[in-house]
């Protein structure tokens, strides 16, 4: 398949930015919306919204219905074995939070240890911090190596008997790095620890298989998989959504309710309390069925090959200082320009339409281990083309002619 | 759609006077099924005999014209049976009202099975398949003798 | 203003459900959209969409200004004393886990007592009963009279030195009674005690001035007052959500992330973890709009005349018994037909194309003081008429022949 | 917009040579501001005299070139100022750079005050606002001797 014209899809490549068709080169951060989504959310609340699982009417068997089907589409996109192992979150960000906090009130007490690496983003950090105020727990970093890596072995020595649960990203939000999950996962188990995956930047670009992954939490924001702001989901596998208590409580989660007790739902009625983000839902079965329609495997290719022609021309931009070196590397491409701070090459992009990102992305540890305190990144979706990065790099070549003419 | 499918004579009749709406003296099965949806609930006692045969069953609660019908007709039905029966009915009454055009059960006579069928209109009804079928989760529970509650978010 | 063709604005309006033209009684579950809104959504992930706060190039910009813009609305709308009083959340369910998540962890202890109501949603439930659970936290419930309303005195009855927060709705959305949410704050003040409104059912149909009310906190779900789903705001006073630790945690509310420590970033952006809900935050601002364009002065009148009528109409029918009779009652008419369940009622109204919720509408509580497992509901939104309550009035009488004839 | 008005040769010079980037020998004041938008970060050093005189002030920090430039012309200008007209340059700053098309001070020479609205090309840059004046209201909380760090998400 031919991912060319990728771009007719999204409504707002039809746009002009300052003047200048766009470059989005943000897609780590969010990506942009294929037509069909739009349109989805727009029909839903146009003809056919009502609220979900609560009324009996024929709108709300529809919605139901229709919140319903996406949960299958997702579960079969992420091939999870049961349907009952997705829940909706706000966010990758509520999905780790409703796992730190819900994981860590049931098992975790002083002394025991969470191994994240230093990689990670805010999001799997702090949700874990709370839980070295609130119960003495303690965080371990597993270290990157001198390309940016994590290997199964900086994992390994991290790991003792007090490692309640390791919890790594899939793709660094800031050097591209894909981390070996699957051999971090096996490791793992075969210590019977658990281990959570933020997959904030996997999903929109790698091929899942949970049952294959096997790793007991999955993270996901929607909107960076083409789909609408305000969803994410935790895939979980079943037994620990049985296990773990309840996280935030309200309509639709319980089961009766007493004034002296109170029972809960059964899944995954348990974790989604309170009215859920119908529209959201329902519109983001069709960016699953747009990624299903050009092909996961061919979304792989279009963006591996780009990240290698990118890394072939900004390589040989000697101004251009790419941060990290990563055996396999997806997703994003973060650099530095000598004598330029990543704000001034933001802006000055930005005249050009060439939106990427500029600050820590969210990543203040490693951006301290590496000794920088910012830098700019240029992230990829399946709408970028070879075109986008020859405008990137001239672009950032305007850069040191402003900087060095004056 | 059709109202006069589902609110059939029998479902309205069995609806309001209930039979079996009862507690079987000194049961020795039982168990409790919720609706959550609604705050509906049904318990359903059972005495098995040594033989695993139903000598009697019965149940309490309350609930709308579909699952207090559902439930009159089923403890009807089932008494007298044996447990291997019970079974093969309760799982063809399920398979009927969630995919199946009809009953297939050698275990009921042709009656039977018309009487059964008056509630197949809630096929049309997904909000309301868990209100005919509350009451027939709920003996399967109580013949397992599971101590768990049967709930019909996670059945349907 | 004349509010007679409200409908025109909401495109679901001119479609049919069950070949009927929908008569929508279920907005207290959760409200039609206008045009506006859903045009507003459509063109911000059309022509201008962007993740905000992260990135400094023009899509991000603009759609920064946007969602602040919004934040400023509200503030202005809801009377606010200062803009960063304004958290966006996931609904009114979210914002009350995160008062009783944040306010338990710092102020409560073993022996403490949270006030509610036997009117209260299970959302402002559940959430204090983990803090039973975890904390050792008693819950009294304050008792309805034998119309159904929370007087002062009941609130009175159960306040005793261990009281340390009061939690309230602004109008149940069983019976619709109105509680006295000023008198109680006053009261509760006097003796410094917090105040939590649920403010679920008042924002959309009461005009609020949350320094005349001067509650503590106060709950809205966006979708409930003509908003996109997944979207809710916590009022609360600045010095609460300065004193209070974060709840969520992750990206975009921090300061500053080291290995040993992690300190917070300033209000609002301390409980806004994670990418938030920027396109429904966005359209939000439209909804307000149309709110403001009818005026809520008027909006309140004509639903008032309508519930008049509509309280006319079913008093004079028989068959039907409403449950409560408050002595201000605002959005809902629940009630139930002697010998009808009323998922009954719902399944035959549908027919028709009336929509109404059938169940215990989350208030548990409340159905079991009243020794019902189940009610029928109608609720009013903006776009309801008289020939609205003349049909519900009408199949409603048709259940009455369905059920006597055979 | 124009990148050239944000980019004028006296801020890419002030960028690349910041003066007074250094630690004041016994300070008095000290404040340290951050931008947790990109995780720059900057720590001003006051050193007053009995008069409420600026004898010394120096900065330290990293930042983007209009962080470090408004750092670097900031710190120029301050020295030997007493208090009270520091407070109301900054002032006056902060209120050009949103609100006003000019400087108004009567502290400020007009040659100091060109020099200040080269920094004002940052208006038409929303999200570079914060850039050009982090140091200045780290500058005010040196003053204050408030404790409390400065952080551009509140103020601007
Ligand atoms: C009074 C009341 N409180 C709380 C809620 C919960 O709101 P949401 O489901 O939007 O979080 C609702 C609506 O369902 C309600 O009516
Ligand atoms: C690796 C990673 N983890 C977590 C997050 C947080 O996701 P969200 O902001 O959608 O909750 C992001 C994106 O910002 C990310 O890139």
């Amino acid at each position: 398949m031919n991912l060319v014209n990728i771009k007719n899809q999204f409504p707002i490549f039809s746009k002009k930015i300052n003047n200048k068709d766009l470059i989005y080169l943000d897609s780590s951060n969010s990506s942009q919306k294929p037509k069909l989504v739009i349109d989805r959310l727009n029909s839903f609340y146009s003809n056919e919204f009502s609220n979900v699982g609560r009324s009996v009417h024929a709108l709300a068997v529809a919605a139901t219905n229709n919140y319903e089907n996406t949960r299958v589409s997702v579960q079969k996109y992420l091939n999870a074995k049961y349907k009952e192992e997705i829940v909706f979150t706000k966010g990758a960000t509520e999905a780790i939070n409703l796992v730190a906090s819900t994981y860590g009130q049931k098992y975790l007490k002083e002394g025991d240890e969470v191994l994240i690496t230093e990689l990670e983003h805010h999001s799997n950090y702090v949700p874990w911090h709370y839980l070295r105020n609130l119960k003495k727990v303690k965080i371990q970093f597993a270290e990157i190596d001198e390309n940016g890596d994590i290997s199964l072995e900086s994992i390994k020595k991290k790991i003792n008997s007090n490692t309640k649960i390791i919890c790594i990203t899939h793709i660094s939000n800031v050097t591209g790095a894909v981390l070996p999950v699957k051999e971090i996962t096996e490791l793992a188990h075969s210590k019977k620890i658990p281990v959570l995956v933020d997959g904030c930047q996997g999903a929109p670009h790698l091929k899942l298989d949970m049952q294959d992954l096997d790793c007991d939490f999955y993270a996901i924001s929607c909107h960076k998989m083409y789909g609408p702001t305000g969803l994410g989901i935790l895939y979980a596998k079943k037994k620990w959504l049985e296990e773990l208590p309840p996280y935030q409580g309200g309509g639709g989660m319980i089961k009766e309710v007493k004034k002296h007790n109170i029972t809960f739902a059964e899944l995954p009625n348990k974790y989604e309390a309170g009215t859920m983000q119908t529209a959201e839902v329902v519109a983001f079965d069709q960016s699953i069925k747009f990624i299903q329609s050009l092909g996961i495997e061919n979304i792989m290719k279009h963006e591996n090959e780009l990240m290698n022609y990118a890394l072939d021309v900004l390589k040989k931009n000697n101004s251009v200082k790419i941060i990290g070196n990563p055996k396999k590397k997806g997703a994003a491409i973060s650099f530095t320009i000598e004598g330029i701070h990543p704000h001034d090459i933001a802006t000055i992009l930005d005249e050009d339409g060439v939106a990427i990102r500029a600050g820590h992305h969210c990543c203040q540890i490693l951006h301290e281990k590496l000794g920088i305190h910012a830098t700019a990144r240029a992230s990829l979706g399946v709408y970028n083309t070879k075109d986008d990065i020859d405008q990137l790099n001239s672009s950032i070549n305007k850069c040191q002619k402003i900087f060095d003419l004056k | 759609m059709n109202l006069k499918e589902l609110y059939q004579e029998i479902i309205l009749d069995h609806g309001k006077n209930p039979r079996n709406l009862r507690k079987t003296e000194n049961f020795n099965k039982e168990a409790t099924g919720y609706n959550p949806l609604c705050g509906d609930k049904v318990h359903i006692y059972l005495k098995l005999n040594e033989n695993k045969k139903v000598e009697d069953i019965s149940f309490e609660g309350s609930g709308c014209a579909i699952s207090m019908a559902s439930a009159s007709i089923m403890t009807d039905l089932i008494r007298g049976r044996n447990e291997n029966e019970v079974n093969e009915i309760v799982k063809d009454f399920l398979y009927m009202i969630k995919e199946k055009p009809e009953l297939s059960s050698k275990n009921l006579k042709d009656d039977e099975k018309t009487k059964l069928m008056c509630l197949s209109g809630v096929k049309q009804y997904p909000m309301r398949v868990k209100c005919a079928t509350l009451s027939w989760h709920t003996l399967t529970s109580a013949i397992d003798n599971s101590k768990k509650e049967v709930n019909t978010e996670k059945l349907d």
